[in-house]
């Protein structure tokens, strides 16, 4: 392995940890006011997940059937969202040979994240830990195998009124923590070994989710500071996209890459993927207002508006730069603006998300079409290009648009604040991706070997085909 | 007896085949080719990516007729699959030594 | 062009308009007492969206997160019926050079009138005009970019109790906006400029759609009169029918029309289409109820009913004259039903719905199979055959089978009133329509030339194509 | 026909017969202290679905729009299940040639069994026998058609408080009716005529499915002898399950089964199809709390923990034994472990869940790939190796693992009364299946013909074909 | 050296490849084609429209053999092919001036 | 005239053809097959059934060739397709009597 390669990235990620340290400091003082002047008002409530930490003790509560009717569908269209709708936006991206290996990805990941929530990553994200102190910085195994969860008890946001169960928020979470390393495989696609995925999953979900989860939305230390996501725009799409861009470039680019026709298999798969993301994403970002509401309706009304506008952006800049507009062009300016809403649906109103999706579709575009293309490297889906830049897109203009007639708590919105969240997300998730991923090549290898590659994952890892 | 091997764009498949028919032609077999000519393929399109694809979706049809039937069907294809565009295709000839019926196991021109 | 082909169609259209005037009058003296004379009871509450003219002024309301939490979850199921629903139902059916171009279109409209509704049509659909007289025409641009919406405001229905957000409201009504003009490719499959269904799109959502809606539904003169649409059936299915059938005439048949196999190319597709549409109609009928009570579990079980039956009733027909039923028959036979029965679900008991089913199921077979081969145009997926035929069924059985007992608003109802609001929506769908594409036709051209088509749209238009 | 071949089956469910009867004696004369012991509290009253009678009065209610919106929600997710879900599932396994055929059936059988439900089985299963001692056995006709359904009428469980309109509970019901024939095809694919899979889906669903559904939730006399099935593991998927296994040795092994490479022809169908029945599952076991509340949210948990370990756990053991985890072996497992855990989702806690899980991916791996070859029947895609044998598992493991503080009804659990359950199910679905096989097969012929099936079923049973 | 086509029934494949490599066969390549002949294709329905598909699925196998094996390995593909109805296919033989193994060069017999 | 048919690994398929235009090939017509030989096909799995798939993908390309440029063409091939490999395919040679470019009616060795 020549390790020059990881130069640029190595310095990345030192200057972002360096930087983010005495901003820490800066911002844990102004924490408690910012959290105190939030007005206990409905909308307070339910935007709360995304900015407020949570609090220590569950707290009894009478449940809204209401409320938890929708948060049970949300949950139902998050899972939705990865299986098969990621499995399948990916799915019909790769060659063919290739197919059967990509969805599976995204089905076992369902799995071994649903097992090591329910075992340890739930506590360590939203448990409370016996030591004050390190409670910053995660939740400790207190709440492991759900042992601290009681039929009557709501798990609830510091100044929030509770009114769904623990089990639902649970439930609804583990949909989140199972969206998030599965967007990572758009990065490492066609090329990663099944035995190195499933460590890699393991142990990114333990050690890099697990902590963000905690640090933002489960009482940490980034909760406090004001820094305005609705709906998971760091702990989700900066994360994934980081962790991608990591393992890309770790891994190398595919056999073939730039002189082989890599063209999409099945791009009605894609469609179907993206369809169902859009759909799903209802549950996503409205879901997030952990209530059923006017909030829930505005995130969603958003979160249509600049998917829309993303998805004809990308269209328009596409055809004039290629002449054609592409099928996969509209499905991937679609997740863009899917992406850059997502921690703006709650805080902006439906022009400032208008905005929101047409710069996400032009500077996704650009980071996937043009910046791969300059900086020569194989993020083969566009993990990094779509999630890690949208993400950092709606952070960034989330704070430029939050209106605080829509959200009280968008009022002291700065764009500075939310760059200060961002920073930590991606020093964090860089730094543990390469470390990750440097086990799982002492152990399991990383990447096929080159006959595998040439053959398929389907055929090579699964012993399976495509028979059409 | 000859192989008669021609090459054409597929939308032409049904006219060739009745053309090959009304000539005297009873069985033909039909496989979907690519071909790599004068004729230029489409430029794919993905994400930034663009890639010159360098074959024309063809469809090859071979038949095997009597000597004597050779020239009729050779003028045949002509007429049904000149669209007088480039890409048109090409008719080959070959000889055949044999030929056997499965079913019946006649041979010669009598398994056509 | 040759202009004679339209003969019969213009003199159908011109007819229509006329006989609609003198009607109009006559009807419009019976409005008032009509609705005075609806109970204020619950059903009739819920039913309203259908039946009566919308209230001018936005109200202050209490949530109710029962109702609100089924109009979110209503939203994502109507949004599910075009992407992917509608997408692979029509990409299924056509040959395979045209699969992705075709569901291109459904996901391309599902952006443009995302923007059209967000920029000006949601206005002109449920805004209320300042000037009150032109209101019974449409709504103005008072409400453009949703600027008049607030977070603690409903939008409400004369005399109907608001229990919902109006942002859930307005985007309910969007997922509805968006399906209407998809439902249209139908009928000019396989040959349509993709610049052409754009312009398309844009003015046929913003002249047609917007201003049908606001009779119907947004305070206009159509509501009023007792005509009975319990949630669609002439708004969105008649509309997108008589369009598609203009759309057909318009374009001429495809190049190969009648001696060319044109099988559908992958029925797995067109199959998992009609189940999403079945599923997603849940979202459409019930949820046409605006609540979440015994009117939309009613109008579920109508639904179901009746698209069982008619699905039935068309395998039962072709297994007759074809010797052997389809599953192509089986998806057209369903879409028939979910058609008919959508004006009708929440006023008829499940004996009507099943009555309505066998009807449709007949009666839809008939127009797509033997009046289409006899009048030989190319309505390519029989947009006309099952919506325009389906929804003139639908609608006019409401009058027959309309029960009081489920739904008190029922208990006037006539076929000659129903027969009434056909007759604008046909007469209005089908002159516009005819303009618009003959503003394309000069603008952007219509059709595809004859080497893209025999190419196929993946290809010449979007530079894609299937590798499997 | 060698009836030889039939000699252990008709033992086996003789001696289930014959075992039963004095069992159920024995056990009547508890019924009644169990269900008193039962509190009427919320979790009971809302589980009370799976272990008591249905009380015989429909009764006056107020109803809950939260509970309402769930239940409307799980409805539409449970038919997802259906369509598309199982149509892709088995879609995906059959050759190629069969594709169009294996979905047909899930799609015609989706409409068969809405027309029986509403003609008479919804009576049979959920009326009440104006004969009360027959009322033990089935239902009658008296609620034909749905006659006695009105808008204000609840249908409730002895105990529960009626907080849905009894529209919403029947076609709640029948998507549970729908998917168990739909079951049984992947014990004869590839193989049915199409006619007979109409006559056999209405009459087992008429005399199997309703009378079980009846005995066990409807009042009849399963019901009160404290068998614990939370969401129909004994009326789904045991029943289902024998059902397929004696259709399978009836109809005998498909031409080729055991030296013909019958690989699933496209697994990506089978991914999507094992990813809707995975979220649908969510309305089956959640939406069975037939409330939205803490029970519905530990359901959930319960469902997505077992899924994922019975999932991870077939992939471990097909690792080991055959050197690669295969797609089709995830989606096997995960399926497995969502029959498991229907019976037990309301009653378990989550790590209850992931035992059930844990035992079933194994067991089931055992009964698809050990037993079924051992034995030699060709049950095509495992209905009773997955269904069957599933159900059991679950089944009885709900009698050692239910958890009093996660529902109170589980107090009382034993392993004995569970396998009390599973008895007259398997001996009624065994007996009854048979003798309907034996009706289909004297009237429309069981089996397509030789050169039929060689051709395959899409295009000798529906003239259809794919065109990739 | 002979070059042997033949065209048969897909569901025929294995038994005839069998039957090559008992033959003394060691190679051989398969493609899938369609055949138009005196079997007729199925009739496809849509909505209404119905279609005579006028081709049948066929496979066909190319071998390239010795002079010396061309007749054992045609009775061997005959017998193993034929169901005796109609629609079994053809064998045809042409004459090969030359063969080469690309992975040793390797030409002529040797190269089979 | 000749035919030459060469039976290749898929991915080998852009580079055989870039060094037949190399040599002066202008046309060529490729199908999708499969092959059967000494390398033998992958195992399949599925839910405890295993069966070993007996053939390999491979290409063939055909090119009708004058006969002085045959062996130069051969060559190519050879050279651009080999990995030393067991499986990397054949070449077959045989005669054509006779061609046509359909678009223009040419025939001989111009209609190439
Ligand atoms: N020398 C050749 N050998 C084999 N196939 C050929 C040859 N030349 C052309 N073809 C086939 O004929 C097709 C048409 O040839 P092309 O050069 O594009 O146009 P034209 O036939 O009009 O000259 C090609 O796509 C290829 O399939
Ligand atoms: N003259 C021919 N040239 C090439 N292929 C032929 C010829 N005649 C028949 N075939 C192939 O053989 C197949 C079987 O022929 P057909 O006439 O249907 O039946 P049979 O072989 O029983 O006479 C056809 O489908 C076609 O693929
Ligand atoms: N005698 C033959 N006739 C036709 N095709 C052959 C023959 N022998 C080999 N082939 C083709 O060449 C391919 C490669 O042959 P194989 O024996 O596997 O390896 P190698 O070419 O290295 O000797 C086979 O898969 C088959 O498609």
């Amino acid at each position: 392995m020549n390790i020059m390669r990881f130069k640029p990235l190595a310095g990345l990620l030192l200057a972002a940890t360096l930087a983010g340290a005495p901003l820490a400091a800066a911002y844990a003082q102004d924490a408690a006011p910012a959290a105190a002047a939030a007005p206990a008002a409905d909308a307070a409530a339910a935007a709360a997940p995304a900015a407020e930490p949570a609090a220590e003790e569950p707290v009894a509560f009478k449940t809204d059937t209401g409320d938890t009717a929708w948060m049970l569908t949300s949950t139902a269209l998050v899972l939705l969202m990865t299986i098969p709708g990621l499995a399948l936006f990916y799915g019909g991206m790769v060659r063919r040979k290739n197919v059967i290996g990509t969805v599976a990805q995204s089905f076992v990941m369902t799995c071994l994240v649903t097992m090591t929530w329910f075992l340890v990553q739930y506590s360590i994200a939203f448990g409370t830990n016996a030591d004050a102190g390190m409670n910053k910085y995660w939740g400790g195994m207190g709440n492991a195998m759900f042992k601290m969860i009681t039929m009557d008890q709501s798990y609830s946001i510091a100044g929030a009124t509770p009114t769904i169960p623990e089990y639902v928020f649970s439930m609804y979470q583990l949909t989140f923590a199972i969206i998030t390393p599965a967007l990572i495989c758009g990065a490492f696609a066609e090329r990663m070994k099944f035995s190195a995925l499933c460590l890699f999953t393991v142990l990114w979900s333990v050690l890099v989710y697990g902590p963000i989860a905690h640090w933002v939305w489960g009482g940490g230390f980034l909760g406090g500071m004001g820094v305005l996501d609705f709906a998971g725009g760091t702990v989700v799409h900066i994360n994934a996209g980081v962790a991608g861009l990591v393992c890309a470039l770790v891994l190398g680019k595919r056999k073939g890459f730039g002189t082989e026709n890599m063209a999409p298999n099945n791009l009605v798969y894609t469609m179907i993927g993206a369809s169902l993301l859009w759909v799903g994403w209802f549950g996503f970002n409205a879901g997030s207002a952990v209530g059923s509401n006017a909030l829930a309706g505005v995130a969603m009304m958003n979160t249509q508006v600049a998917t829309a506008f993303a998805a004809l952006a990308w269209m328009l800049v596409e055809w004039i730069e290629r002449k054609k507009p592409s099928m996969l062009g509209l499905a991937s300016g679609a997740v863009a603006g899917l992406v850059a809403v997502t921690p703006a649906s709650g805080f902006v109103n439906p022009t400032g998300a208008a905005i929101i999706g047409l710069v996400a579709g032009v500077g996704c575009y650009a980071s996937a079409v043009w910046m791969k293309k300059l900086l020569k490297y194989d993020d083969s889906l566009d993990a990094f290009g779509v999630h890690g830049v949208g993400g950092l897109i709606g952070a960034l203009l989330t704070g430029i648009f939050a209106d605080a007639s829509i959200n009280a708590l968008g009022k002291s919105h700065s764009i500075l604040t939310q760059a200060y969240g961002c920073v930590f997300t991606i020093a964090w998730s860089g730094v543990l991706t390469f470390i990750i991923l440097m086990i799982c090549k002492l152990t399991t290898g990383l990447r096929m070997d080159e006959e595998a590659e040439v053959e398929g994952m389907d055929l090579a890892l699964h012993g399976e085909a495509l028979h059409e | 007896m000859k192989l008669i091997v021609a090459i054409v764009k597929p939308f032409k498949l049904d006219e060739v085949r009745e053309a090959l028919v009304a000539a005297g032609v009873e069985g033909l077999t039909v496989s979907e080719v690519k071909g790599y000519g004068r004729q230029k393929g489409q430029t794919e399109i993905y994400r930034g990516a663009e890639y010159q694809v360098n074959f024309v979706p063809k469809v090859k049809l071979e038949a095997v007729v009597d000597d004597a039937q050779t020239a009729k069907a050779v003028e045949a294809i002509k007429a049904a699959a000149a669209t007088g565009k480039i890409g048109d295709g090409k008719v080959f000839v070959l000889k055949v030594e044999d030929a056997l019926r499965i079913r019946t196991g006649e041979t010669g021109s009598g398994a056509l």
